[in-house]
This record gives structure tokens, C-alpha cells and sequence, in this order.
């Protein structure tokens, strides 16, 4: 913790997400980063802003059958279907470690139905060490559930309201990029109640195998994600920020400092690094560096100051 | 268990056969609590394509800080290795997974099939070590051809196992698969067998070594994002219907625990 | 035009398209090959399947003011504003070198409302030397017009019908990628009476320039094409082939033959070759070549017998 | 106008100053046909990353198959570019646009200002060339700082036009801008100004012809993806409201035509 005291009061790195205080905007994205503990001998999870853990259902789930995962241009397919242990077996195995890292911990959660939806965020309720919910309404790659949510206002509304009566930490939705209109969406769910918006999540895509003429996937479809997607994931960052008054997560393609910072000047309060992570485990804490020498340098009082100041004449 | 991430210096770049390359590199922490087994992630671009690290098992680690990997060009990432050169910098990741568990009270019988070869002359050498006296065990080396398999031939002679070679055309060795030179063996009743090649391969020594009673340990491939449990894209399926996860709870895995099609 | 005699009979790679006939099913996308004859002293454009050219409205337009382009991970995006010199010089000045190159020229059109696309397309009626018009309802780039009919399937449909009853020739509708359900889109153009559908057109995009924050683009957001897009573009084709009986013809992110083969086994009838032909301008070339040397390797009777072969289990 | 794509070796790397690089490149197509002002577009990348082409002028073209380019390191690409050895191959796209007009009949004055002095080298020479006498011509090069103007200062002496150097800081030659430099030379007024540089310096010379009602060319720049006219994505606002494309309707142009703000 030492390292924190150190380097955090100054510069100011602060951000707010709702309620949720974080003490730099770097936050590392659902299902790129287990459950925290696996990087733990890599870097320093204290310098973290938040984590986001991997999506986790009322039930445990074992997730598609492989290949679950292909490389494509500046990116990558995934469909991991999900697996995970179940909220309860989560609460009981995961959270003491997570609770321990003194960083906020978000819980990433999906269902089929909002029943489902209710029940999970009913169960994390009262958790401690669960600082904010991630409502998973835009996952790609279960064939029911999932999609639907993300790409009809009402549906997205509805989950939204169901989770945010329930919950009693600060509750983010996030967004699906495969639909027309994601302002509308954002809409939606900030009428809903949400405390913030992340997006964006993967671009429906698929891979195929010439030699065997297969999909490169079990699951035929998968999730992009990657470099590739940041200039999608930046234009709707852009967009939805124009359109919503709560904090907006930026997500999709995050590399470096530089990627961060393009996505707070877009509109973003804060960010998530996501397939980053798998090519470099200490991508997230370079970021939070490279955020850091980035105020200093340009002497700005806050990082909050470069929130939304993308210069459009 | 601890993993790094190293810019590693190439020293030595060995053009073993037309497709097959064996890099040395300068990695000190990998290398010093590297195991028989275990692996490493190696960038192959420097640019963002192809995006993704590439697995390779550790062929050998050294005491004085440098580790070897042994591979075959397969695709463009091996494309783009096979174009590196000594003195220039690989970002290498750490030692990862679970590797051989060696059971030094037994008999070893150590089959490698084509770049299966690749982690066995780390384990040979690793047992050789633990154990007084080797002569007792074996290792197998199958591959297609004479160029395959002859340029390794030494590195596993030093060993002191006794050492049988085969390849599919007869061209150096025994003429046929690994898996029928290992019944012309009559190996004891408690050996372990440590394998490492093709699926194919794999099963067939599974089967044998269930027939006689013995243990069969298989290090096994998938695709991988990560390497190191953070995506769950390397999973392959378990004996009970479930999955395991080859990068952490593998890639060596009991091959009673697999199942296998 | 020996190379032609030569080569063609054998193996068969003719396709068709409505009642156009391709000799091979390797096009160059619209705004990537300028009116061809730029290409004429770097390939042998008689090996073509076929020509779209860039863009075509009413008036002659100006475009955005630069910058127009920029790069991005394994892409870039674009912001021309569909910079053309209108139908009337399109018809007097590039129509005769078109013409002459002996391999259908398809037009590609694209209106700020209905009646613009009907003006348009009576001009082109009974031009000698188009075979066939391609109709750009998904052009991200202009502010007006373009995304809305490409977005909404009544409005789609009801282009479609209105160039349709018009056309002397046969229409391909070139659809939009930014949508949340690319079939449905698809099911209407069809319905509207299409010959055939392309897809994808450019996914919206941004970037920004972080030393001075501003957008990279001078018209903020634009399309973003390349390898980066080849595993949505594959995807969408994939689901669309499933649903519509008028032939697919597959574009994003083919550079090599390889790419174009996975889009006909997905379903695509033919392909457009589009930035690729930045990079290489001989791409769509080679890919004739490779698709060749292909069928005659695997020994299919034709190339025909390759679409919608994907083995889904 | 015919146009080539090559797989050019390099056969030669001079590492002019820490980020200024010249390499001379094996092309004999476009060697061939290359006119002075015309540029080439290069791969930087194996791989797809970074994807696009990068323009560079002509630096040079000689009769015996050889080309250079003179080139700062700015990004990615230049850095990739930076790290290419003796013996490898690049893709070499070109020669493209429209170069300079030479006035055989008329006093010459060439301007380069940083990297703006790459062009230069090949119109002297060509200009030297056709004229039977080129005493009267100057060519005025400035740079920052000596570092970037000497290790150019002896190719140009060697052409026999006034060679008038200048840096920023003094550090070379005169003290100044290439702009007041020009100033001091009385120049002929039928002289024609060929420049190339950054858009301030070109303005101001552009300015300064208007005056003395002298013709001036200037080499310009834009962002391009194909160099060829295939994507419309290089324009640049021209005086008449409308825009002109750098890569097929220039990167040569009359000053008069362009809007300069
Ligand atoms: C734990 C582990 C250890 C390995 N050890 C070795 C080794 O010691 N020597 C060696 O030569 N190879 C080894 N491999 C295989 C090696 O990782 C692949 O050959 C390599 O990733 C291919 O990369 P590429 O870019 O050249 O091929 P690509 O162009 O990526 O693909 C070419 C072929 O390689 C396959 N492939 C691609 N990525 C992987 C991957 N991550 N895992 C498995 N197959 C893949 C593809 O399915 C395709 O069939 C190992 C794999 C694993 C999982
Ligand atoms: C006709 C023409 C001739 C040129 N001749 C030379 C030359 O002889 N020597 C030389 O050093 N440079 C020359 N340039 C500029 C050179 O093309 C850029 O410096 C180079 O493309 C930068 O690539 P990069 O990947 O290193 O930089 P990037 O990482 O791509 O970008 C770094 C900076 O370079 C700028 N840039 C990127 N691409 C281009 C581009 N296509 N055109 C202009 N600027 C760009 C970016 O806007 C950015 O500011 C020329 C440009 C043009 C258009
Ligand atoms: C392997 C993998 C697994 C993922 N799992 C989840 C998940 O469980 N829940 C979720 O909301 N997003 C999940 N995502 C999406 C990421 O959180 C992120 O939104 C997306 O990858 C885009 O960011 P990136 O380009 O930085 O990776 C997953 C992404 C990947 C690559
Ligand atoms: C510079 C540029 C200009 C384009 N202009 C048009 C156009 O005028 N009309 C159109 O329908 N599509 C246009 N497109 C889209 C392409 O035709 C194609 O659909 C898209 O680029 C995806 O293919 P690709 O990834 O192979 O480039 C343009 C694309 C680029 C890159
Ligand atoms: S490769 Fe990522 S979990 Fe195994
Ligand atoms: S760079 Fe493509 S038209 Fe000029």
C-alpha cells in the first residue's frame, strides 16, 4: 500500500462513478483478467482503479465446448460461453482474496431472464468488498439471453430497473455494440436508474477455417475484440456521452496511456483494459503510469479536467 | 509460483532442419525456477499482427540464466521467429503452467513425437539428475524423417537413458510409430510414461499404458490468448464431462484425467 | 484479352449475379479503385470479374475538407464525403474507358432521399456499358441521407423498390454493417425486389489526435474498412446467406484469396476487393489467381460448388 | 506515365543523424522513370500493422537502377523503416504524381527547408543537367539545426549551383529562416522558385514570389492511403473554394493554385 500513498495524491487521478470513488480511472475489464489473483505476481494490483471480474451467473456454468478463442487482424474472436463458478461458490471462493486488495471490486453479472438478473444481484447484496455491479447486457456469445437486452431500449430499461431496486452498491450497464443506435440504448438504461454506462463490449464476428471449411469457433460466433475495435468503441463513447449525463466506461481496443487517454477526451470518466492484458499482464499498471506522467506534464489539475474535451469546431 | 515478463536477448539461433529452429535466449528469472513441462509465451511481432503470444514448451534451462525453445514453423508467428536474429530482444512470458510431476522412485519412459521432442530434453536431464543411475530408463524419439529426428540425437545420448529412435520411413532409427517401438520395450511393471506429441500418439500410449497398469503423464496443446488463467480460451475436455484448462491446470496432465475421442 | 481465352475455360469460376453473368467472382469495391483505369499500367483489369465504381450522385460533390483519412490497427478509416463528379460527367467522361474494358462496370449510386436515387437511376437507364447499379444506402460518411435508409428496413425496402422499377439492369443493394440485425435488413431489401446484396459497407468509427485533441478526421467520425473488419464483415454475410435467396456478394477486409474463399464458403455468391487495393494494387489480381489455383487443387467442378459450403455441426 | 511496384533490396543505409536516415534502394523500373518531385510509396510492416503504404520523395534516381529516399523518423512506420538492414527487400510503390517543371530557359532557385531538402538533390541535378551552365542558380537549404544541414552540404557543393545554407540557431551557414535568406540574394526576376518544405516556410516564399512576381512550385503533403488516385483521401483546399488531390494532381504545384491560410 505504501507504493499508493506515495504517488496518488499528486497528481490528482481521482474519478467518480456514481457513489463509486475510484483513485485513477483504470479499471481492467470483465473476462480479461480472472479473478485478479492471477496477475497478482505480475504487478501491482493496488495501483488499480477498480477490478472488473469475469461474468458471473446465478448458476455455475462450464462455458462452450473449444476452440473458444481465435486471432484475427489487431484482435481476437472469442466464445467462452460464460463458464463460471455461480455467484455463490464466487462469494465464498473469490471474494475474501478480492476483498483484501483494498481496490474497489465490480461483479460483472449476466442472465438469462430478469428474474435471473434479480436473483444474482439479491445474493451479492450485503457482500462486502462488492463495490458496484456490472449488468452483462450485451454479451455475444450465449445464444439466448444475452443479446436480446443489449439491443431493445425497453428490455435494457426493464434489467436495468430490475437490478438497480434491488442493489445496494452503485449499479453499470453495459453496452452492446452491435446495434443501430447505442445513444438510444444508453438512454434507456440511464432512464432505467443506472448509475453509469461501460461500453463498448465485443463486435459479433466469426472466423473460418479454409481448410477444413469450419467455423474457427465451436460456438460459430464470437466476440471481437482488440485493437481492432477501438475506433468503434471510440466513436460510441463519443456518441453516448454526448447523449447521457451519467459517467460513461470506455472500453474496446485499450492498449496504452495514449488509447486511455483518447477515450477521456472522448467523453469517458473512466476506462477498462481488456485483451491488453493477455499480450502484456502489466498493461493496466503502465496505464495508470502513463496517465500519471500525461497530467503532469500538461499541469492539468485533474484528470478530471480532460474528461470530455475533445475539441470538435 | 512466480512468473515474468522478459525482453530476452537471442545468443543463439540454431537452423536445425528447414522448418525446425532452436532459439537460446538470456532469461534469468524464467530460467532459474523454470520446470520440465511448464512453458513460456513468446511476442513474435512488433508491431499489433499477429497480436497474440505464441506458447512454446522449454526446451531447456540452464543454470547460467538461459533457456532454450525448440520449433517448428507452422504459421506466421513461427514465420516471424524464424526471422529473428542473435542479438535482438523477444519479449518471453514465464515460466507457465503445470509441468512434469517426477516421480524419481520409478522407472522413466519418455516419449517425444516430432515437436513433442521439444520439453523431454529438459525432463531427461531434470531426471537424470534427481536419480543416481538413469540406465534404466528410456527415452523414445519418433518423427517423420531423418532430418527430424537425427539433429537432436546428440543432446539426448549425453543423457545416459537408453535412448531408442524411430521414424515413420525407416530414413534413421526404427522403422514405424513410437507407439509400437514402446511395446518391443518390456518396460517394468511401475515405470511412468512421460509423453508429449500428437493427440493421435498420445492416445494410443494412454490406451497401452492402461492395459499394463501403468502411469501415463501427457502434455497436451490448445490455443491460448493468455497463457495464464486470465481468459479460459484454452480449454479441452475432461474425462468427467467437464473441462480443464490446458495453460494452468496443464498443459501436463494425467492422461486418465482427459478425455480423449 | 489471350490471357482471358487462355486461362478462363478452364477451371469455371463463373458466377452470377441476377442475370449478370462474372466470369470470376472478384470485384473492386466502390471508392477503392477510383474509375479503374487508375489501375489499367499496375494489373490486367480484363481478369476482373467486374468494376464498381466510385460512388455516383445526382450533383457532382465537393466532399469533406481534409484530413480524410487515417490509419488505424490493421484498418482505416475514411471520411471522403463521397467526393464524385455527378452522373451526367460520370456518363460523358469515364463511361466510354469503362465500356471499352470489356468486364461488367457496375455503378455504384447513393441519393439524399428517394427521389434522388429514382433521378438517378432513369440517367443511367439505357447507358450502354452499365451492367449493373449498386445501390449505397449505408454510407457512413455523409450526415444526411446515406446510414438512415441502410438502418430502417421499411425506408430500405422502399429505396430498393423505387430503383428497382426503374432500372433497366439488375440492382444490388449494398447494406450497412450498423445495425443490430443485418438479416432483417436484408429480408426487406429482398422483399423490395433486389437482385442481390453487398455487404459490408464501413463500420462507424473514430480517432482522435491526443496532442491536440482533436478529432483525427475533419468530418469527426468516418468508415472504418480493413483486415481489422474481415471477422464482422465475415459474420454478417454468414447470417444473411442464411436468410435471403437473392445471391451475397461478401465485402470488408479481403487482401488475399484465402480471405475471399472463407466469404464464399460462408455463403457469398462473389466478393469486392476494397483496401486491399491500397496496399497492392494487383490484390484483386492475385486473388483471381489464387481462387484459381484453388479450384483447380481441390478440384471442384467449379466455384460454384464452394458457396455456403461452411460445416456447421 | 507508368508506375511500378518492386521488391527493391537496399543496398545501402546511411544513418545521417539520430532520426535522419537515406537509404539507397535497388529499382530499376522506377529508377527508370522517375522525374524529379515525384515520390514513392513504401510497406514499412511485414505484418499488417501498420497497414498503410508511406510516401517519400524521390531523393535521388540514377541511371544505373537506383533510387534513395531521405527520410525523418516521425512514427511507426519511419520507425520500422529505421530498423531495416542492408539485403532486405521493400515494397516500393511508384514513381507517383506530378513532379517538378523545369524552366531549362530560366535562373533556377531551389528551397528545402528540414526534410523539405529531399526532393532537391534529384531537381539539381536534373536541372544541372539540362541547363549547360547553372552559375546563376542557387539552392538555399535550411535546416534546424548543423546536425541536420551538414552531412547533405557535400552532394549539393558538388552540383555547381550557389549552395546557400542556413539553420535556425546559427549552428551553420547563415542565421535564419530559408524565407529571409532569400531576401539577401537578388534574385533575376524571371527566376523560378522550386521549394519544398514546411507549409509556414512555403507560404512565406509563396508571399514573397507574388511580390517580385516571380513563379514559384511547391512540393506539399497530406495524409494518403494509396498515392494514385484510388481513394480521394489526400486533398487539400485549392484557391477556387474546391480541392486538388496532392498525390495525382500534385505533390507539385504553382503556389497560385493552392489556398494558403
Ligand atoms: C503449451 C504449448 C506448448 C507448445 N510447445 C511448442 C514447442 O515447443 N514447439 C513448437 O513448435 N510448437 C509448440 N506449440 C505449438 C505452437 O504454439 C504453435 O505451433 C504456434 O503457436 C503456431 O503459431 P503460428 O503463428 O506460427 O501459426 P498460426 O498462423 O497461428 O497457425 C498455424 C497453425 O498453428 C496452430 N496454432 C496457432 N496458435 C496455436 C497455439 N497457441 N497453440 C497451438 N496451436 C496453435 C493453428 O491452429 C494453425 O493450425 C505449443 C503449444 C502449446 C499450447
Ligand atoms: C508526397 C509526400 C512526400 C514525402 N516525402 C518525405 C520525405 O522525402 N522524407 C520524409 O521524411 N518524409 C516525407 N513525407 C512525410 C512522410 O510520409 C511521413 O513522415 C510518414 O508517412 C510518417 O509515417 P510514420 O508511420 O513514421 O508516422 P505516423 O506514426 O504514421 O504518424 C506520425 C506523424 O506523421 C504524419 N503522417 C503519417 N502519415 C503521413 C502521410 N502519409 N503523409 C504525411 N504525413 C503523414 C502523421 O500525421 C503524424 O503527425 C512525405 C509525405 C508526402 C505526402
Ligand atoms: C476472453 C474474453 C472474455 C470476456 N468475458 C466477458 C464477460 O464475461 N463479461 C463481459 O461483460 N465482457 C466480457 N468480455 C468483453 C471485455 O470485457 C471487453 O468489453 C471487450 O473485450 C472489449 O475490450 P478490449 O478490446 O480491450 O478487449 C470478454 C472479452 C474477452 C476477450
Ligand atoms: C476510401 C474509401 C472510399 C469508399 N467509398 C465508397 C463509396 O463511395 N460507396 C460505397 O458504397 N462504399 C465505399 N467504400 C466502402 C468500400 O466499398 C467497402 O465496402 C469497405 O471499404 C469495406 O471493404 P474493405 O475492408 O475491403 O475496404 C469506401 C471505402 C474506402 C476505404
Ligand atoms: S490461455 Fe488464457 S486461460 Fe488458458
Ligand atoms: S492518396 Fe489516394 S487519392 Fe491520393
Amino acid at each position: 500500500m505504501e507504493m499508493i500513498r506515495e504517488k496518488d495524491p499528486y497528481p490528482d487521478l481521482r474519478v467518480n462513478i456514481g457513489k463509486l470513488r475510484l483513485q485513477n480511472p483504470v479499471m481492467t475489464a470483465s473476462g480479461t483478467f480472472g479473478y485478479a489473483r492471477e496477475f497478482a505476481n505480475l504487478m501491482n494490483l493496488h495501483r488499480l482503479g477498480g477490478v472488473i471480474v469475469k461474468g458471473i451467473s446465478l448458476e455455475p456454468r462450464k462455458g462452450n465446448p473449444p476452440p473458444r478463442i481465435v486471432e484475427t487482424a489487431c484482435g481476437m474472436l472469442n466464445a467462452i460461453g460464460l463458464e463460471n463458478v455461480g455467484v455463490h461458490r464466487f462469494i465464498s471462493e473469490k471474494m475474501k482474496y478480492l476483498k483484501g486488495l483494498g481496490i474497489p471490486v465490480i461483479v460483472n453479472v449476466l442472465g438469462d431472464s430478469i428474474e435471473e438478473y434479480e436473483l444474482i444481484t439479491d445474493t451479492l447484496c450485503g457482500v462486502e468488498g462488492v463495490a458496484a455491479i456490472e449488468v452483462n447486457i450485451s454479451c455475444p456469445n450465449v445464444k439466448k439471453g444475452g443479446v436480446a437486452f443489449g439491443t431493445d431500449p425497453q428490455m435494457a430499461e426493464a434489467v436495468t430497473k430490475a437490478v438497480v431496486r434491488r442493489s445496494d452498491v452503485p449499479v453499470i450497464v453495459k453496452l452492446s455494440p452491435n446495434v443501430s443506435n447505442i445513444a438510444v440504448i444508453a438512454e434507456a438504461v440511464e432512464a432505467g436508474g443506472a448509475d453509469a454506462v461501460s461500453l463498448i463490449n465485443t463486435l459479433i464476428g466469426m472466423a473460418i477455417d479454409l481448410p477444413t471449411r469450419k467455423p474457427a469457433l465451436a460456438n460459430v460466433i464470437g466476440g471481437l475484440s482488440g485493437p481492432a475495435i477501438k475506433p468503434v468503441a471510440l466513436r460510441m463513447v463519443y456518441q453516448v456521452a454526448q447523449k447521457v449525463s451519467i459517467p460513461v466506461i470506455g472500453i474496446g481496443g485499450i492498449d496504452t496511456a495514449e488509447d486511455a487517454l483518447e477515450f477521456i477526451v472522448a467523453g469517458a470518466t473512466a476506462i477498462q483494459v481488456g485483451t491488453a492484458n493477455f499480450i502484456n499482464p502489466r498493461a493496466s499498471e503502465e496505464i495508470v503510469d502513463g496517465i500519471r506522467d500525461f497530467v503532469v506534464e500538461e499541469k492539468l489539475r485533474s484528470i478530471r479536467d480532460l474528461i470530455g474535451t475533445l475539441r470538435v469546431d | 509460483m512466480s512468473q515474468y515478463q522478459e525482453n530476452a536477448t537471442i545468443i543463439r539461433f540454431e537452423q536445425l532442419t528447414a522448418d525446425n529452429i532452436r532459439l537460446t535466449l538470456e532469461s534469468e528469472n524464467i530460467a532459474a525456477c523454470a520446470k520440465p513441462g511448464q512453458f513460456v509465451m513468446i511476442r513474435t511481432a512488433t508491431g499489433k499482427d499477429p497480436i497474440l503470444r505464441r506458447p512454446f514448451s522449454i526446451h531447456q534451462a540452464s543454470t547460467n540464466g538461459r533457456i532454450q525453445i525448440l520449433f517448428k514453423i507452422t504459421g506466421r508467428g513461427t514465420g516471424l521467429l524464424a526471422h529473428s536474429k542473435v542479438g535482438e530482444r523477444l519479449s518471453v512470458f514465464g515460466p507457465l503452467g503445470h509441468g512434469f510431476e517426477i516421480r524419481e522412485d520409478r522407472p522413466a519412459c519418455l516419449v517425444g513425437g516430432g515437436m513433442g521432442i521439444a520439453p523431454m530434453l529438459f525432463l531427461a536431464k531434470k531426471i537424470s539428475i534427481l536419480k543416481k543411475d538413469s540406465a534404466n530408463d528410456h527415452i523414445i524419439f519418433g518423427g517423420r524423417t531423418r532430418q527430424e529426428v537425427e539433429p537432436l540425437v546428440n543432446d539426448f545420448e549425453q543423457i545416459g537413458m537408453r535412448l531408442v529412435t524411430a521414424t515413420d520411413d525407416g530414413s534413421y532409427g526404427k522403422k514405424g510409430f513410437v507407439t509400437e517401438v514402446i511395446q518391443t520395450l518390456s518396460l517394468a511393471r511401475e515405470t511412468v510414461v512421460y509423453a508429449c506429441g500428437p493427440d493421435a500418439m498420445m492416445k494410443q500410449l494412454h490406451i497401452y499404458c492402461q492395459v499394463k497398469k501403468m502411469e501415463c503423464q501427457v502434455s497436451v496443446e490448445s490455443v491460448m490468448a493468455c497463457g495464464m488463467g486470465a481468459c479460459l480460451g484454452c480449454n479441452i475436455p475432461a474425462k468427467d464431462g467437464h473441462y480443464v484448462h490446458v495453460c494452468y491446470e496443464g498443459p501436463v496432465f494425467n492422461a486418465e484425467e482427459l478425455a480423449w475421442k
